[in-house]
């Protein structure tokens, strides 16, 4: 009984420490927001935050009826505690004052103490900044449940990804974005590797985590089998569409100002988009006979997947071939499962982990706007994205590796066969999608 | 009384539904159901990844007739139902005691 | 035959009526709107607006198959009907000069007059804000209609809700916006009742309308019993993640510009419902055992609304206790309707009447910015805060009170026992929501 | 084996070449953009793009289960195919330099060339406005689909909105909007045909192409029986919401500021919108006994395409008018294909074709802001909007009328009986939509 | 044994049941059917046009007695599912060999 | 020939199939149904209210096979069905008269 209470009981001790705070009164500082960048970040951060939404269709489409709503909490329940994660300690650990540029420290911004209304980042209010961001914090852990779906408790997988935005995604952000060692103007020759919007950060480390903990959790009850087929491909669809529309806050976003990178990150984003699906329904047309809807939402995932990292840099062109090669990639790369025999329930690594993967190159590759890539003859370039990616990874995976393994011995992360058998939805959550 | 259940392909029931009309057959029941049969091994492609769909999609026509029709309903149903390929589906004429109509409380063939 | 026609006939008279109205033209007047903020104010509009299909998603997922229809059909009517109401009288009414405080002169601004699109309301153009403040008046009665689900005549609800838009809530806009008896210098000592995004002049409103309307109207034919279940859940989730999304105009647009109050009051909405969700699963936890996803959605629900008076007023740590709290009570405030034997049907009350109460009483408690509350030692905002909460809630009770005796006694309020078991779709609206 | 591989072969092509194209650098041009406006480009590019997830439920709840994926896909493949089309050659014919007002030149721009991210176009990064209109390109063809559903092959339907996009969207684009001989300052008396946001464009052009390509193609087996109902209205209801909401995008983003005009259209389809559904309601109220949620949600459309060529040019007032009258007309617009007996499945002609050219005369008869209709007493202007239709209602029939002919008689357009029976989704995408 | 195989309107359900329950029937198995019969001609509007439903949704009922309840069933759902108008449905009466618990493996008249 | 008629738990589908491949049965329909039992009593908390599930989600499979296979039929199902609780569901055992073949029009155990 006293086990169950533990984690109500740490939530209601960390609201009673708030409760001392002094007040946060308003300042009166000299600049103010631009409201013109102010208005595109907030509505950028509402985009990002719609896409977990999105993705609990994406995600929730693809499992068995008996499983939907277990899915897609893993999307909403990211984005709940994320956030609260995010306020405490998750922006400080990414923005805060480096620790060797290793991770921020936690107790800087703790609370977010110190920012005001008017406190500004660049031309933003820091507040809209801090939401930016969060979101980013939010949806890289809910990436990950699309590979643990269908056979995973709910309470390891909340206590799972607190853990892991804490001690992994809030880290990388820092060492890309928060002033880090991968960031510009540090080691690397001082170029730093480039993730515009979190191919390394976001898709590669969520992606190569799945794959860890998939290969240690083990596959789901008679998989693989025909009664595994995806429940409601409208959902689906439904959810890439958000998607799609969420990543252009994601991206254009990124460039935290209504400018001419924003512009330029939209269109290379709605591009890549395309060309991803056009790629992938041309493998399957080639390789199965006939392009498919669920092939359409893939596609474009992985062509957005792919774009990520090189948004700000690289020309309409480029987007076309990385876009397209995100598709043909990430297809190639979701068959890897059936031969490496792993089962990633809906392919967060054959997606994310390879899309995240090959965007992270192509960068090195294509980049000729701000940044200077392999076609520019920058050599260097493309050996810092590999550097990244390889950190970014093994980082990842081991840090995964440990916390999947200590997770299942102290909590247990799968639930049992019979449970497993009758669905998570009933089992977990007490209820069922549809009662038609 | 018998009823007839015939199991038959979901894209037949029009045909099946016309060809019992112009016998004079004015009722039935419909239910999706799913069949496992001859048919196995039919497989799906979902991400590239072969799935064997082992229940197929059928639907059951349940028909209740007089005895004395029941050859003239079955031979219908083979012929409109029929494409000649595994899985077309099967019939069972099962027997009937009593057939009674809910709205008026009539009893045997003119409850039907 | 005639009687059928009625209504018809009011819009074609006022159609023809506008037709002899001369003809606006543009003037040329020296200050323009600022971009920002009209790109920002033009975004909340359509936000807000979202926020109607996401309603009918939430609450259309959780009435039964046979209902679907008619309950979605409840908040897109409001959206036709609210908007073209808005833009005859209840925008005059509601911040129109003011008579006597207590409403706006219908006639000041009777369909728009005397306003071009030049007309600047702050720093943007009149006619945004009309639509950022319309959609609230749209949204508000859609509200009720969750508690009334199930049972009513279409027609009936139509009509109410022109009534209630007209009686209850453009006044109460009036009284706390328009300039009217709660607004800021007016009585009360001068500081008013603190209504940041609409906690009472929405939310509580529409609540204790709702109550009151079920109480008269009766329960449901056989309610409860086990075939009430929520038709499908993944639409009720999916509809609270476009409530939430859409939040972001109703709350952070309630700053009417792209600036530093916008960045708090985004801040502090997605902290609360984040909190929301977290406060509704470990309530849930303890009292049934399980988190559920009809949880998650209520939660989040119920964080948003509970914030709602107070976003642009309170620090982020404020913003998780009013969050958490709102869970917490809200959860307590549907399981009253069990107790004291009611039938509110998705819990309009509930959730939105017991969490605008505790949103305003908790903004009387917890301002800190741009405002005084209990925690900075000033009692008299509490004080008014609950003044506010009462007047609104016994001016919206009492007419709410004559508006359904009125009209039921004239057109009937409820259908009968035998349309209400073949369900509101096919007997009102001649349709089925799914032909599988 | 090698026709299969055609299209593919076709896309690496161009990929090559594009590969050999220097790279964009970027230059410094004085000039800025506004961040104000291109936040709210940005953002309306994006709501424009939501419009095609939107349709693809709109129409995808009215067809019939088995080919629900089928018909979504029209719209996601539209939005894939036509933006990579759009970057190659569609902005260019509309945007380019004019070739004596018919088409711009498609190498003008052949691949955005000579376009950077500092371009600008009036006060936003030119990259934003190629998106926003690419957005256009995508959905007007995919408004077609809606009258050929249930019944065609998906790589004739591919080959035909390419086609379609490149030989009739993009020179009506420039036809009204890039300068060619309807724009202002052109024939017509020099007033030119007004459009605002594409009545005629995007609307009429679709609707007319529609009716004329299910003339040829002939009726679905079966048609008209009573198993064609539409399989999930809930979706269909969903969709118009994101219609809805798109719009706001499409029509006040066609300001292409956050301006006054801005304000005015998003006014205007705001209340168009309303009314349009309330138009359809009381028609079908009047006519059939009961007003429907697929009433409604046709209705809606219908209003919002109604005001479409009108937002920037009309009050309030008129907006009601048109709205209303929309849904009125092509509430009768749709009963005409069970009068005249051609298959249009999901009534784009009805609705796109008829709304459309009601929309494009009544923007004759209001227009009363920055231009003068016939209320003002200016006969001229109505009869161009005339002239616009009829010559671009011509065109767009007599190519289309080719397209289909040609592309039936090469590719085949129609699936043969059997396949029509089984349901698009398996037979031409091996799937189906749902599995419960 | 005999199966009482009961074609009702689906609003009717609860009525039935809970008519059942008060003769102390207390198992059932209910499916979702579509059915089609004289019932047929009803038709809907969609956008202005006539759609023919020839399909009607209907529940079917089925409850497994010993013989001797047979009638006392009949007459009971006949009474609870009728509203007089067509449509109201059908009750077949069909034998059955045998019948078991799973649970137990409890066979004949104590298997239900 | 008869039909077995098998009222069962949903998740225990799988296992019955499987253990019917075993002793050689090939063909098998299954349809969803909700029964009404014993089992009722069951609860469903909503936002904290709780709701009885009279109707509890099963699935029956039909298995049509000669009267000799019927009592291994049934003990195989028995066997893979059961858990013990109460709503395993039960088994009913209905005579045949004929079963047919659609695709070839095949008669009697031929045509299963
Ligand atoms: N023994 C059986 N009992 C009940 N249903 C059966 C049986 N065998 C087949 N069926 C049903 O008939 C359908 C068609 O059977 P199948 O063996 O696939 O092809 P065919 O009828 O052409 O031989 C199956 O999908 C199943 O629904
Ligand atoms: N011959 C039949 N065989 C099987 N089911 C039938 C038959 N005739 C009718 N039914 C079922 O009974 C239902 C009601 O029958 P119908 O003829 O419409 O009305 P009524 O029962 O009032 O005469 C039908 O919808 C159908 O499901
Ligand atoms: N008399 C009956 N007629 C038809 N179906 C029945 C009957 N009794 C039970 N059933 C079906 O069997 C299922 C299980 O029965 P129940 O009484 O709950 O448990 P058990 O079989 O373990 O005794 C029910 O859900 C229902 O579908």
């Amino acid at each position: 009984m006293f086990k169950r209470q533990t984690f109500p009981c740490l939530i209601l001790l960390l609201l009673a420490v708030l409760l001392v705070q002094p007040p946060v009164f308003a300042e009166t500082s000299s600049p103010t927001a631009n409201p013109g960048d102010t208005a595109w970040m907030l509505i950028s951060s509402a985009l990002v935050m719609l896409m977990l939404p999105g993705l609990a269709l994406f995600y929730g489409g693809m499992v068995r009826r008996k499983n939907v709503l277990s899915s897609m909490m893993h999307s909403f329940v990211a984005l709940g505690v994320m956030t609260i994660q995010w306020i405490f300690i998750g922006y400080s650990i990414a923005f805060g004052d480096s620790i060797g540029g290793f991770m921020g420290n936690p107790l800087d911004k703790f609370l977010l103490r110190g920012i005001t209304p008017e406190t500004l980042t660049g031309t933003i209010p820091e507040y809209v900044f801090i939401m930016f961001q969060g979101m980013f914090a939010a949806i890289t852990p809910a990436l990950i449940s699309g590979a643990l779906a269908e056979r995973i408790r709910f309470r390891t997988y909340v206590t799972f990804i607190l853990l892991w935005g804490t001690l992994v995604y809030a880290p990388l952000a820092h060492w890309v974005w928060g002033g880090g060692w991968l960031s510009q103007g540090h080691l690397l020759n001082g170029l730093g590797a480039l993730d515009f919007a979190g191919g390394t950060v976001v898709h590669l480390s969520s992606g190569i985590s799945a794959l860890v903990a998939v290969i240690l959790l083990g596959k789901r009850r008679g998989y693989p089998s025909g009664d595994m087929l995806p429940h409601n491909l409208t959902f689906t669809l439904l959810g890439a569409g958000l998607l799609w529309f969420g990543w252009f806050g994601f991206n254009a976003g990124s460039a935290v100002a209504a400018n001419a990178q924003a512009g330029l990150a939209f269109v290379v984003t709605h591009i890549a988009a395309a060309s991803g699906a056009i790629g992938w329904l041309i493998a399957e047309r080639i390789h199965q006979g006939r392009p498919s809807a669920l092939g359409a939402a893939s596609g474009i995932v992985a062509g957005l997947v792919g774009i990520t990292p090189a948004a700000g840099f690289v020309a309409p062109w480029a987007a076309i071939i990385i876009g397209f090669g995100a598709g043909v990639i990430c297809y190639w790369g979701v068959l890897a499962k059936g031969r490496f025999g792993y089962d990633d329930s809906l392919d967060a690594f054959g997606v994310h982990g390879v899309g995240g993967t090959w965007g992270a190159i192509a960068t090195g590759i294509f980049a000729t706007i701000g940044a200077t890539g392999l076609v520019l003859g920058n050599f260097q370039q493309l050996v810092n994205q590999i550097i990244g990616v390889v950190a970014a990874g093994l980082y990842a995976a081991a840090v995964t590796f440990i916390l999947v393994k200590v997770l299942d011995a102290t909590m247990g992360f799968r639930v049992d066969d019979e449970q497993e058998q009758m669905g998570l939805d009933q089992v977990e959550h007490g209820e069922v999608g549809y009662n038609f | 009384m018998k009823k007839i259940e015939c199991i038959i392909r979901p894209f037949k029931l029009e045909d099946v539904k016309e060809a019992l009309s112009e016998i004079g057959i004015r009722g039935m029941t419909v239910s999706e159901i799913r069949g496992f049969g001859r048919q196995k091994g039919h497989t799906e492609l979902y991400r590239g990844s072969e799935y064997t769909i082992e229940f197929v999609p059928k639907l059951k026509v349940e028909i209740v007739v007089p005895e004395d029709r029941v050859d003239e309903v079955v031979n219908t149903v083979v012929q409109a139902a029929s494409t000649g390929k595994i899985g077309d589906g099967k019939i069972f004429v099962i027997p009937v005691d009593e057939t009674i109509r809910i709205r008026t409380g009539e009893r045997g063939p003119a409850a039907i």
